[in-house]
């Protein structure tokens, strides 16, 4: 009953405050991050309740053994040609981040991002949903569009904000959105995408509809207060979603323990929930097909949401704004304890028998030129800020449905300026 | 036609609205089994079944992110926010979601919700129960923002404001759900019924949002008001004999400022009242239209009668209030500096 | 490969909504509640690592066995007079909550709000604190300002709005604040207190004092966002804080099913953090004593945050803007399986020889008495609405710490027209 | 003295604060190690240690809610929003909690917080890295907000801030940390080095809040400008040759109405300049105060220019800009309609 502190010996109190354990120039050592074997990871019937497979949140789904071989009940046993596809998907993507970062690099436009090291995360994902579920990504998944087939001119003419744009230059680079192949319009802020996927499988489940969502973050955004809105009413309402938290261990300049990884798994956070949570390996494609697969019959069949943390790594800079030499060490992605999720996919189907070493490297080649192809026919639409693109109406339209006068009178005067500033 | 009060005549038109269309759904703290704190969707889980009205977790923010992605799936969400004090929260969802989502998809995706909250003083409900948060919703461009004065207005906008596909903010002057309010806290309030704006359809109609309502003509000047506010404004134009114009904004955006515009040009003088706190209310963009647009027509400083700048007090809440006097004072000033 | 759904013969998705056992008239059956045994949880030492007691945060703490014996290792051996005040002290409250609720209906005042049937959740707690730990509470944690010698006068003078009201007449009945007794003021907006008491635990914690944070919230407030920050920031800085889950069933008309209570404990939110978590008997009021006293040890000897849910029941109506009996069934209180938190420990002091039924009667005599008179003693500084009690000038300062140009126009603005509309 | 941009007075500022007063905290996402996205903490962890600087989750929520609480504790926390776009998810703990806890405990319980958070467009972030929000908080009594536009007021404003017992949102207008603008994108950019206001004492001064500068005197006409608005507003008078009075408010809430209606009187007439949307934004109340207080004086209706009422468009960023044209065109015509 309210005891004196003051008359106690007590040692006083002190702040955490986590911190990485390499900083730039520190030699890495993952010897101590645990690497779970592959196979080693028991597959619940999809009809099991989430209090019965806990552990699962706690443990790490793998299918790439040391050999490259699929291994454990968790290999989705996909054929040769999906597997070559899932290759060449993850090639092109990653010929595509690499030239598009150089293309802002050279001023072509404001921004990029990459997604480079976790293309599994998006593709085997994509791959492993319905073209009809509707995905709901943050703004490091563009490998879902790739998956479904969006045009890379497409992509490129959006991150130019060109007259070709989509988007009606609108948008920063890489906030793509498309109904036709159900990519939800990517936001800016963190996380907002979480409860509009939960409300989107909420609809679908009302209306008896047979498609489920997708949602994705990074493990950084998972901090944000949607998030949690998302996985209350996800275990509330059931909803048929599938929730993927990219942990690729780094949000910007942050490591993952300013979110909480320094106490328990990002998969621990759907256990909270009651909602049943899968760990794993990001950068092994089988293993993150196979996860969605798990998840996406559980959601078809009405037994509910799952959380799945991707364990990755972000291999290059945040953005085209971040230099991540200014606070990890670059040791780090080559000491990356899972490997490169391109490499493994493509070891084992060398190890399979259907696929070379010499094939890698022409696949290579040719998504090399498919982008390069991709940028000129883009480019001839325009790059940012070589001219203004979009017809200044454009600026006021889609504000709301209809213009009301105030935004009627402002675009006159858009336009009135326009022939001041740039006459023709 | 049958008589309503305000809460009779909004869950009306929620009535009508779900029966006409099947992706009408209701969502909000308490709406479901239990018909709303107000009981204004008392009622409709019984008819329409527990998936197209229901409760849901306290998460303001849940509550509008989920509206949202139903109505990207193609629903036609009405979520309740059990008084407006508490849609902060759910502000970022509002702001950087619901008001871009046509804009930066290009019209691919669209958010047609209308979110329902009771709003205003005059309760005893201290700090939290009190706000008027309209303006801010005004400041972000894609956001609609609809308020009604009377049980018929209130149908007619709700159900256009329903049938929109940009999301709206509803917000319902609570302080006269069972009768107007003219400002005296301590007369009896008169029901509705005693009202011709009580006399409601039971079907559905709307009233075009972007109008305004001329409820009184006048040449002497025009009183801007909307919600509560119109039937106070109102009240004491008559106790003190003054020939206002009195106008029924109904919405804040989009404005109707031709009606704005005719009725200064015509007074030459202009009086702008609202409950919500004084700085950077909307009384200042109306303020600053009037001024814009009428400046040559102006014989008087258009002034602003407002809830003053500090949270609104429990005890003092008839103090706060923009009553009879504050009013009064600041259209004897208008019409005294004309006339001397 | 985006498999085409059309192609597949599913069945259709439907959204659950959950639905509360008993509606009015219903008759009430818990018999599927699980009640554990008391004396049978086991009590792991405060050092103990969160990953290695999981299983605490599904279980239920409980002391007082079924013949008011107080049993097992979470017994905290209180003394007789330690006890005896805990009982007092919750009857204080009751009668305290019983007569103020009656006064509001009496017109006195605009708004009540009680805590019957969950004095054990704030009184026991408060008492397993040190009067130096700060309190954060929700609007039903009364009982700490009882154990921390509020005067009743004072709490009564609040819910007037008199003029002796210490908060001038601002905040909303029960709305209290006390710095001196390290009570923090009480906001209308749920969770809100969660980071903040997350924030000046850390704050305690950097400034390498030995206090620690206490925070409460009801089941239906832990699905805001503010929890998921607290919780977050808690795990993330190890923060010597106690975070109290109040689950007494019910969040005005809906029941915990919609905060997410259906698919798992609310104690399990914590584990989703990696914070330790317990849940426990909140009608046992020690065992919500040693569950308080256990958190505190860990806050206090820098092992971090705890989550405490509080397993009891809102016995009474919401406030006094609510009617129960149009949404639940009446029978629930009476069928409550876990019983009343002062019955209980009234029975285990008449067990142990320290009390008798007489004295219980004198005491809820002698507690009414002391209610009445404070009462009395508050209405000389006037109730709500009857007069005017606070100058106009008081509404406007507060504000800022100095009053800038625009509120001291108000003011006078103000003072004005009370001139006219109150002439003295 | 010592030259600096705007960033490192930001920066010093900081750092005389946490050298002198050890309550002095700061946090925010990447504000730690990194010294924050763009550079404003850099080296004050390194400096202070781990405890008094340092990195956050991404909630801003939680930044603000436990920033409330190491208020209420005694310490002065000086939270980092990396982006104003991203302030949303914190409205609730500024609105309902810091702007009111003074208030709702009489006093007890304070939240000496200042929020610093760059603001506004010009740098192509499209979106989410261009708004402009200011306004909102100017309707929350209880808040002050706090806009520099020059190094050495960003210094002096951020520690009256800092040592403010209010909470204070201090935005920064990160299109001229590193020079001022006048308005001209496809010009280079000037580094501050070369402006007297780059001049900066490494020690510690303030400049109170709540008070105004006039940058240019002048009798023809007075403009009202804050942040990067301020340099472009000045540099089109010049351009124009308009003997304008330009006065950089530096603080909106409290607002220095003396020197803003002595000047009006004195020129009659008013253009207002904000980079925020137009509606509602605050030349909104800045208009109506200026139209209230000197009516009799105006004689040119008060103009507004400001960014359009549109999510700020990534390509179009320097068509939706309120630049030299829309600025210019105002003042002419201000100036015209007078002269006729
Ligand atoms: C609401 C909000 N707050 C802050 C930001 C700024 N921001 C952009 S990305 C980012 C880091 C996100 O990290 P993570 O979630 O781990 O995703 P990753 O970049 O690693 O894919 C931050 C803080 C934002 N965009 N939105
Ligand atoms: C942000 C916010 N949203 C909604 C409300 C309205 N409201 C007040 S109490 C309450 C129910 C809270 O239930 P619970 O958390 O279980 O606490 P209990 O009342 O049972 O103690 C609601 C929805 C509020 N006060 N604040
Ligand atoms: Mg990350
Ligand atoms: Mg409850």
């Amino acid at each position: 009953m309210a005891n004196d502190i003051s008359n106690r010996n007590l040692s006083p109190l002190s702040l955490h405050v986590p911190e990485p354990k390499f900083r730039p120039g520190d030699a890495v050592d993952y010897s101590d991050v645990e690497i779970q074997k592959a196979g080693d990871q028991a597959r619940p019937d999809v009809s099991t309740k989430p209090a019965a497979m806990r552990d699962l949140a706690y443990d790490l789904i793998r299918v790439l053994d040391d050999d490259h071989k699929a291994v454990g009940p968790w290999d989705p046993k996909l054929d040769d040609d999906t597997l070559l596809k899932m290759l060449k998907t993850m090639a092109q993507l990653r010929a595509f981040d690499d030239r598009l970062h150089r293309q802002q690099r050279q001023g072509k436009t404001s921004f990029y991002m990459k997604s480079t090291g976790e293309e599994a995360t998006s593709v085997a994902a994509a791959m492993a949903l319905d073209a009809e579920d509707m995905c709901f990504p943050s703004y490091r998944q563009q490998g879902i569009l790739f998956v479904r087939g969006y045009p890379m001119v497409d992509m490129v003419n959006q991150i130019f904000s060109n007259k070709a744009d989509k988007l009606k230059g609108r948008q920063l680079p890489i906030m793509y959105s498309s109904t036709r192949l159900n990519f939800f319009t990517v936001s800016g802020n963190l996380t907002t995408q979480y409860p509009q996927a939960v409300g989107w499988a909420m609809a679908s489940a009302s209306k008896g509809d047979n498609r489920i969502a997708a949602v994705w973050c990074g493990e950084g955004s998972t901090a944000e207060g949607d998030f949690h809105a998302a996985l209350t009413f996800a275990a509330v309402y059931n909803a048929p979603v599938i929730m993927n938290i990219v942990n690729n261990q780094w949000a910007i300049s942050s490591f993952s323990g300013f979110a909480g990884a320094e106490r328990t798994t990002f998969a621990a956070r759907g256990v909270g929930y009651g909602i049943a949570a899968l760990r794993v390996d990001g950068n092994d494609p089988l293993a993150v097909y196979a996860a969605t697969q798990w998840a996406a019959e559980r959601a078809r069949t009405n037994q509910g949401p799952t959380v799945i943390e991707h364990f990755t790594y972000r291999a290059d800079a945040h953005s085209t704004s971040d230099d991540p030499t200014a606070y990890r060490s670059a040791q780090e992605r080559e000491e990356w304890p899972l490997g490169d999720p391109i490499m493994r996919l493509k070891r084992h189907l060398i190890t399979r028998g259907v696929w070379s070493v010499e094939q890698q490297e022409a696949l290579d080649v040719e998504c090399v030129e498919a982008v390069k192809v991709a940028v000129k026919e883009a480019a001839k639409n325009g790059i940012l800020g070589h001219g203004l693109h979009q017809p200044f109406e454009t600026m006021f339209q889609d504000v709301f449905e209809e213009m009301p006068w105030h935004l009627r009178e402002q675009a006159d005067q858009a336009d009135k300026e326009r022939d001041i500033k740039w006459p023709s | 036609m049958a008589v309503m009060n305000m809460i009779e005549a909004i869950n009306s038109g929620l009535d009508n609205m779900m029966e006409r269309d099947d992706n009408v759904v209701i969502m909000g703290e308490d709406v479901g089994y239990f018909g709303g704190v107000f009981r204004a969707t008392a009622g409709l889980q019984e008819k329409y079944g527990k998936t197209r009205c229901f409760d849901s977790p306290i998460s303001e923010c849940g509550i509008i992110g989920a509206a949202v992605g139903m109505g990207a799936y193609g629903l036609r969400p009405v979520p309740e926010i059990q008084f407006a004090d508490y849609i902060y929260p759910g502000m970022d969802q509002l702001i950087s979601e619901a008001a871009r989502l046509r804009y930066r998809s290009a019209g691919e995706f669209i958010a047609p919700l209308t979110v329902r909250s009771p709003f205003g003083g005059g309760i005893f409900g201290g700090q939290t129960h009190s706000q008027s948060p309209e303006a801010m919703f005004t400041h972000v461009s894609g956001l609609k923002t609809v308020i009604p004065s009377t049980p018929y207005d209130a149908k007619g906008l709700l159900i256009a404001a329903i049938e929109d596909n940009d999301p709206v903010l509803f917000f319902e002057p609570k302080r006269i759900y069972n009768g107007p309010f003219t400002g005296y806290y301590d007369k009896p309030v008169e029901p509705w019924s005693k009202f011709d704006a009580a006399q409601v359809p039971e079907d559905y109609y709307r009233i075009e949002l972007g109008k305004a309502n001329i409820v009184r003509e006048g040449d002497e000047v025009t009183v801007l008001a909307y919600g509560t506010m119109v039937h106070v404004a109102r009240a004491v134009v008559e106790e003190h004999g003054i020939n206002a114009e009195v106008i029924d904004l109904r919405t804040l955006v989009p404005l109707d400022i031709e009606t704005i515009e005719a009725s200064v040009k015509k007074t030459g003088r202009c009086l702008i009242v609202h409950e919500a706190t004084r700085t950077s209310g909307f009384g200042a963009e109306l303020s600053a239209l009037v001024q814009e647009r009428c400046f040559y027509h102006l014989e008087a400083p258009i002034e602003r009668v407002t809830g003053f700048d500090t949270p609104y007090p429990h005890s003092l809440e008839w103090a706060y209030f923009p009553g009879p006097v504050r009013i009064g004072e600041a259209l004897e000033k208008i019409v005294g500096e004309l006339k001397s």
